[in-house]
């Protein structure tokens, strides 16, 4: 019981990640329909900006949420407007797949440029000792990440169906021409799009680092691991990154305690590949809604 | 046996969500015939041809062609039995020039495999050399010689219309499908079409099916008009029977309440 | 093969013939070498991708079981390097079919994630299983044809561009002939080239089968030069590289995977100088050259050569 | 136009400056090529910083036997085949007389064969046995890092005076890791003790505690985590976390104050076998290496503001080498091939006593290294 119980936070844990990578990759999928391979790396500059606010320029943990968020927000907003701005109406799948790997490139080296190789850290949000549930022990920061996975899912939820603003950038998603022809401005959204899957992983970046460290390069694998859940759960679908998040650090930590640890990518690769063979809409997408899709 | 049947629809269903598209459709061409297919917008026809070209896969009901059902035959199938179709919105290889385009109608005719195509053995040289002067027959024939150099997406509509026949012609079809060959053509563009469309069947001995709006065209060309309405066929006859038919005239005028 | 083309085969076999002739520094053979077997698998790729329309973001998987396969026979099993390769070759295109029959149904992203996942697959699996696993392991047989071994720089040199030539003959062969224009149209239109009675599945296989081998066959030149292998010479990130190469040297012209193996060879070598400065470098060279050349080298060469001559 | 007179000065004077020395006798070229960039960047960057450092301080003082030392620093990204095309300028286009590194096993492994063909000695700074085994293929090639295997045997003879007969491994699945874990596989059987769990993690997971709980319940009586970079600190975390209540072993890698700021009070009872260039305050003042290491630590530390780590002195063990070869030998390749060979012999180096004979082309032992252990936030050797 309590090895199932530890699996299972573990796997929580890495999860809430993905989950966070993932639905960065479903906003800007679903205005822009481009895969995004740069998303990773925006979880890197939160963790890395927040070090260097917080324990290089020692400024309060407020602050230096708030300029670690602001600097994520004005990359991907550059990021947008000088990469994928210009090349969005030429449209070429293959081009706009580049484009992100290449910003990707350029974002880790800026960063290794600023930061060195060397991982960093900082202390966890609250300090005390874990939590012990049915002798499975749970620390206060992976509680905080998972919290603040949940919140940041709730608030999207609620700005993707509450506002004006989110109803505007979800008509987007669905229909760019009707959307245009009711007067929303397409590229705003779009750049909007870019900046709060920009901020959702800068978030995931502030909140693992504790527990995870933090280097230049983790950005890859990242992408790589967030974009699995987001297949999982059905491309484009905001709660189904969700899920796919989770069902895929569960499915590492289940594979690494039951079977063997060397296998767990290789499991999680797989069942991503027989999802995308036999259910390519997700475990829950219906098929239908694929064809509507631009690439 | 019914030996002057070229294809035969039975009873093809198909819904979209729970949008009915075609309801029990069933008609027949018979060899050698013009046939069009009309109705009024959204009456299910460019879905049908879909059907018949293996597109799209019915819900329910069976196309015979030739004697032989070939609902389970994958497009490419279809047509290497003799079933060739042209488009309403054009799908021509835009990047590749017109002689390319007819060239590669002839593909299913002439395939050489990678291995021998790579390694350009004398065979595969034969064999081209014959595609480009089948096809250059094909472009003189349809009226596109002096265009044969130029890519597929400079032309105008009309010859663009042309090329797709052209396209299909190179297929050497028992039965060519046409999908509103006219739209978009002039005056003179549609009189040279029904010149063209009545050569096919008289000098190429193929049959027709066609869709078409234009109803000077169809009722100057068609030997059988079947008339479409909400996915139904309400009406089938030859041209002058159809005109007089009370069904088809409320179809199109709408109803008077 | 059009007369450009015909020219294009001559200089670039005279240009391999001179090169090692007139310079003696083999550092510059050695990066020559490099440079084709990456063209070996840039030529696939372009087939693919510019000519067949289909993305492979897993291309090194193919390029790591072409070395690992050719090295473990020759190495542990004692066949000749030949015949290593060629079953090299068999196993890789077989591979290439299990993944093809899936994974071509689907398109654009989806067939990109497929592709990056087989990749990392592969990877995992050199990892585990490869001989040495994340370690490597060595003295794996010199390439050796027909009793002749090949030691010297030199000769390596000029097997390795050898073999790109023949390759490239067939790869022009195969686009110029009816194939080509298939793939070409299924490019343009996949529906109208189905209705055309080409059968696109079939064809995308194939292909995927073809630059499968070329990749291969690049990973057994590769191992059979260095002759050492360990699973991070066919990471992600090479499958990456050899996008980039196709993307750079142009996706629409065959002679762009030539080119842009070249340049991407080349490119760290020329940035030596700057250090770890270099990635930073790399990105920003990569960037400005997707935003502002986005048609790829090769293709916008010969326009600005076509509207010179108009003029 | 008087400022540019001026200006034309000073950049003459900076020439003439820059030239003289080599300017009396030609300099001597050597060869590096480390992963400064790239996977293992770890090990890359101390021992660039350190060459770079080492070769001003001797040619402020004058160089070797009056020449000026060059040493032509390239960088491998951390890939084989960059590794190589390295090795291939440096002995084709620069005429080095040596080349120290690469810095991990695969890249010397790679160049090895151009070395060996280039007959040009090669000091790798990497730990795999494989590099200098065996001996008669290796003829041209040599290296300054301890095997894995020594590393190891520090443990487990430890372990066996601790009366710890179970334990379980985790490892990461880089080639560092590889090797380590079959190291750990290999000797536990020699020392009386068995492994009873066998985990992996990869280089950017982000928690272990799914492995660490595997191995508690698996009954082991210590963790061996065999790994370099951020997993190193995680497990640490992960291990202080779950309160395994066993203690944590860790690899050599474990040698630098930064993992133990990274880790927190969590590296506290931590224990690693550790070359004494980490702990070389904690020597006896006549241990025969404690000047070298301390001289070397403080420079480093005050040109560069970091520790240089146990790789930025196998870089230094490996140019010192061919620094000595050079002064005595003169520069001729075989030459210093036959006196590293021969002559090395008692000779104090950063990473313990060097010992080179025909039959070892390393030199060391597992005496290199003490048992350390973490306690208040520093190193103390256990004894």
């Amino acid at each position: 019981m309590s090895l199932l119980l530890q699996f299972l936070f573990s796997g929580l844990t890495t999860g809430s990640v993905y989950a966070l990578v993932g639905i960065g990759f479903n906003i800007v999928y679903n205005s822009t329909s481009i895969l995004n391979l740069a998303q990773g790396e925006f979880v890197v500059i939160g963790g890395l900006m927040m070090w260097f606010f917080l324990e290089g320029m020692n400024l309060p943990f407020a602050t230096s949420v708030a300029l670690t968020l602001t600097v994520a927000a004005t990359v991907a907003l550059l990021m947008e407007r000088l990469t994928i701005k210009p090349l969005l109406k030429k449209g070429d799948l293959l081009l706009m797949i580049m484009v992100t790997i290449a910003v990707s490139i350029l974002i880790r080296g800026l960063l290794m440029f600023k930061f060195g190789k060397d991982p960093y850290t900082y202390p966890p949000f609250t300090e005390g000792e874990p939590l012990v549930i049915y002798g499975a022990v749970i620390t206060q920061q992976t509680l905080w990440v998972i919290g603040i996975t949940a919140l940041s899912i709730v608030i999207l939820y609620l700005f993707f169906n509450k506002t004006m603003l989110g109803r505007a950038m979800k008509a987007c998603s669905l229909d760019i021409k009707a959307a245009r022809l009711m007067g929303i401005n397409v590229s705003n959204m779009v750049m909007l799009s870019f900046i709060i899957s920009g901020l959702i992983g800068a978030i995931g970046g502030i909140a693992i680092t504790p527990i995870s460290l933090m280097e230049y390069d983790k950005g890859a694998m990242l992408s790589v691991k967030g974009f699995c859940a987001a297949i999982m759960g059905g491309l484009g679908r905001g709660r189904g990154a969700v899920v796919g998040g989770f069902t895929l650090g569960i499915l590492e930590s289940f594979t690494a305690g039951y079977i063997h640890s060397g296998f767990k990518d290789a499991v999680a690769l797989l069942i991503m590949l027989f999802i995308l063979f036999f259910r390519p809409a997700g475990i829950f997408g219906k098929t239908e809604t694929l064809r509507l899709r631009k690439f | 046996m019914d030996s002057q049947i070229t294809i035969k629809i039975k009873n093809i269903s198909k819904s979209f969500g729970g949008l009915k598209a075609l309801e029990n459709v069933s008609f027949s061409v018979k060899t050698g015939q013009i046939h069009a297919l009309i109705g009024p917008n959204g009456a299910g026809k460019t879905t049908l041809m879909n059907i018949i070209s293996g597109l799209e896969t019915a819900d329910s009901g069976e196309i015979i062609f030739n004697d032989k059902p070939i609902n389970k035959l994958p497009p490419e199938k279809r047509t290497k039995i003799g079933i060739a179709r042209t488009f309403q919105n054009l799908e021509l290889f835009g990047e590749m020039t017109v002689l390319e385009n007819v060239m590669v109608g002839m593909y299913l005719k002439y395939e050489t495999g990678f291995i021998k195509s790579g390694l350009m053995l004398n065979s595969v040289r034969k064999v081209q050399k014959d595609i480009i002067t089948k096809s250059l027959n094909i472009l003189d024939y349809v009226g596109l010689n002096h265009r044969k150099n130029e890519y597929a997406k400079n032309l105008p509509v009309g010859e663009q219309r042309l090329l797709e026949i052209a396209r299909a012609i190179a297929a050497d079809p028992i039965l060519m499908l046409l999908d509103e060959p006219a739209a978009g053509l002039n005056i003179r563009e549609t009189k040279n079409l029904s010149i063209l469309i009545k050569n096919l069947k008289e000098e190429k001995q193929i049959t027709l099916l066609i869709v078409e709006h234009d109803m000077e065209l169809i009722m100057g060309i068609s030997d059988t008009i079947t008339v479409l309405n909400f996915g139904k066929v309400i009406a089938e006859g030859d041209p002058l029977s159809i005109q007089k038919n009370p069904d088809v005239i409320t179809a199109y005028l709408g109803e008077e309440d | 093969m059009g007369k450009g083309n015909i020219l294009s085969l001559l200089i670039l076999t005279l240009v391999i013939i001179i090169f090692p002739i007139v310079i003696k520094d083999t550092y510059l053979h050695t990066i020559g070498i490099f440079a084709g077997i990456n063209a070996l698998v840039a030529i696939g790729l372009t087939i693919l991708m510019g000519y067949a329309g289909q993305i492979s973001l897993g291309q090194a998987a193919f390029y790591g079981i072409g070395a690992y396969i050719s090295a473990i026979l020759s190495l542990h099993f004692g066949l000749p390097v030949i015949l290593s390769i060629f079953l090299a070759l068999l196993v890789s295109s077989t591979a290439a079919i299990i993944l093809a029959i899936p994974a071509l149904r689907l398109k654009g992203h989806y067939l990109a994630v497929a592709t990056l996942g087989f990749g990392e697959i592969i990877h995992i699996i050199l990892h585990e299983w490869g001989p040495g696993g994340p370690s490597g392991f060595g003295d794996i047989p010199k390439m050796n044809l027909f009793g002749y071994t090949f030691t010297s720089t030199n000769d390596y040199f000029y097997l390795v561009w050898m073999c790109v030539v023949v390759i490239m003959i067939f790869s022009l062969n195969l686009i110029n002939s009816m194939t080509g224009k298939a793939l070409q149209a299924m490019h343009g239109s996949e529906i109208a080239t189905q209705t055309a009675g080409i059968n696109l599945t079939k064809l995308k296989i194939k292909v995927f089968i073809l630059s499968s081998i070329y990749a291969s066959l690049a990973g057994a030149m590769y191992a059979h030069y260095v002759t050492f292998l360990s699973p991070s010479s066919f990471s992600l990130f090479h499958s990456v590289l050899f996008l980039m190469m196709v993307v750079i040297g142009g996706i629409s012209n065959i002679w762009g995977g030539i080119v842009g193996a070249l340049i991407i060879t080349i490119l760290p070598e020329v940035l030596r100088g700057f250090k770890e400065f270099d990635i930073l470098l790399y990105g920003l060279i990569l960037t400005l050259f997707l935003l502002f050349m986005r048609k790829g080298l090769v293709p916008m060469t010969i326009d600005t050569y076509k509207r010179w001559i108009h003029r | 136009m008087k400022f540019f007179g001026k200006l034309l000065l000073i950049i003459l004077a900076f020439i003439i400056l820059w030239t003289s020395p080599s300017y009396c006798k030609e300099p001597y070229k050597i060869g590096a090529i480390f992963s400064v960039t790239g996977a293992a960047s770890f090990l890359g960057e101390p021992e660039k910083n350190t060459v770079l450092m080492l070769v001003e301080q001797i040619n402020k003082a004058g160089g070797i036997n009056g020449h000026p030392l060059e040493v032509i620093i390239e960088d491998s990204k951390s890939d084989e085949t960059q590794a190589v095309l390295a090795a291939k300028k440096l002995i084709e286009k620069d005429k080095v007389l040596a080349i120290i590194g690469p810095s991990t096993t695969g890249e010397s492994m790679a160049v090895i064969p151009i070395t060996t063909s280039a007959q040009t000695p090669l000091i790798s700074v990497a730990a795999g046995a494989s590099i200098t085994q065996p001996v008669k293929e290796r003829y041209w090639v040599f290296k300054t890092a301890q095997y894995d295997t020594s590393a190891v045997e520090a443990i487990y003879t430890y372990m066996k005076k601790t009366g710890i007969k179970k334990v379980g491994i985790i490892t990461i699945t880089t080639s560092f890791g590889d090797a380590g874990r079959k190291a750990l596989l290999e000797l536990a059987p020699k020392f009386g003790i068995s492994v009873v769990a066998d985990e992996r993690y990869g280089p950017k997971d982000t928690d272990m505690t799914t492995q660490l709980v595997k191995i508690k319940s698996a009954g082991a009586q210590a963790v061996i985590n065999w790994s370099v970079g951020p997993g190193q600190v995680i497990v640490t975390k992960n291990w202080h976390a779950l309160k395994m209540g066993i203690p944590l072993f860790q690899s050599h890698g474990w040698g630098s104050k930064k993992n133990i700021e990274l880790a927190g009070k969590a590296a506290e009872g931590v224990i690693a076998p550790l070359g004494r260039l980490v702990i070389w305050d904690k020597l006896p003042d006549k241990h025969p290496q404690k000047a070298l290491l301390k001289k070397y630590v403080t420079d480093y530390e005050a040109r560069y503001k970091s520790e240089p780590g146990t790789f930025g002195g196998h870089a230094y063990d490996a140019l010192m080498i061919v620094v000595d070869a050079l002064k005595n030998a003169g520069p001729d390749k075989k030459k210093i091939r036959d006196y590293i060979e021969n002559k090395i012999k008692n000779w104090p180096g950063t990473g313990g006593i060097f010992n080179m004979s025909p039959n070892d082309h390393c030199g060391l032992d597992m005496t290199a290294f003490e048992m350390v252990i973490v306690k208040n936030g520093d190193w103390e050797i256990l004894k």
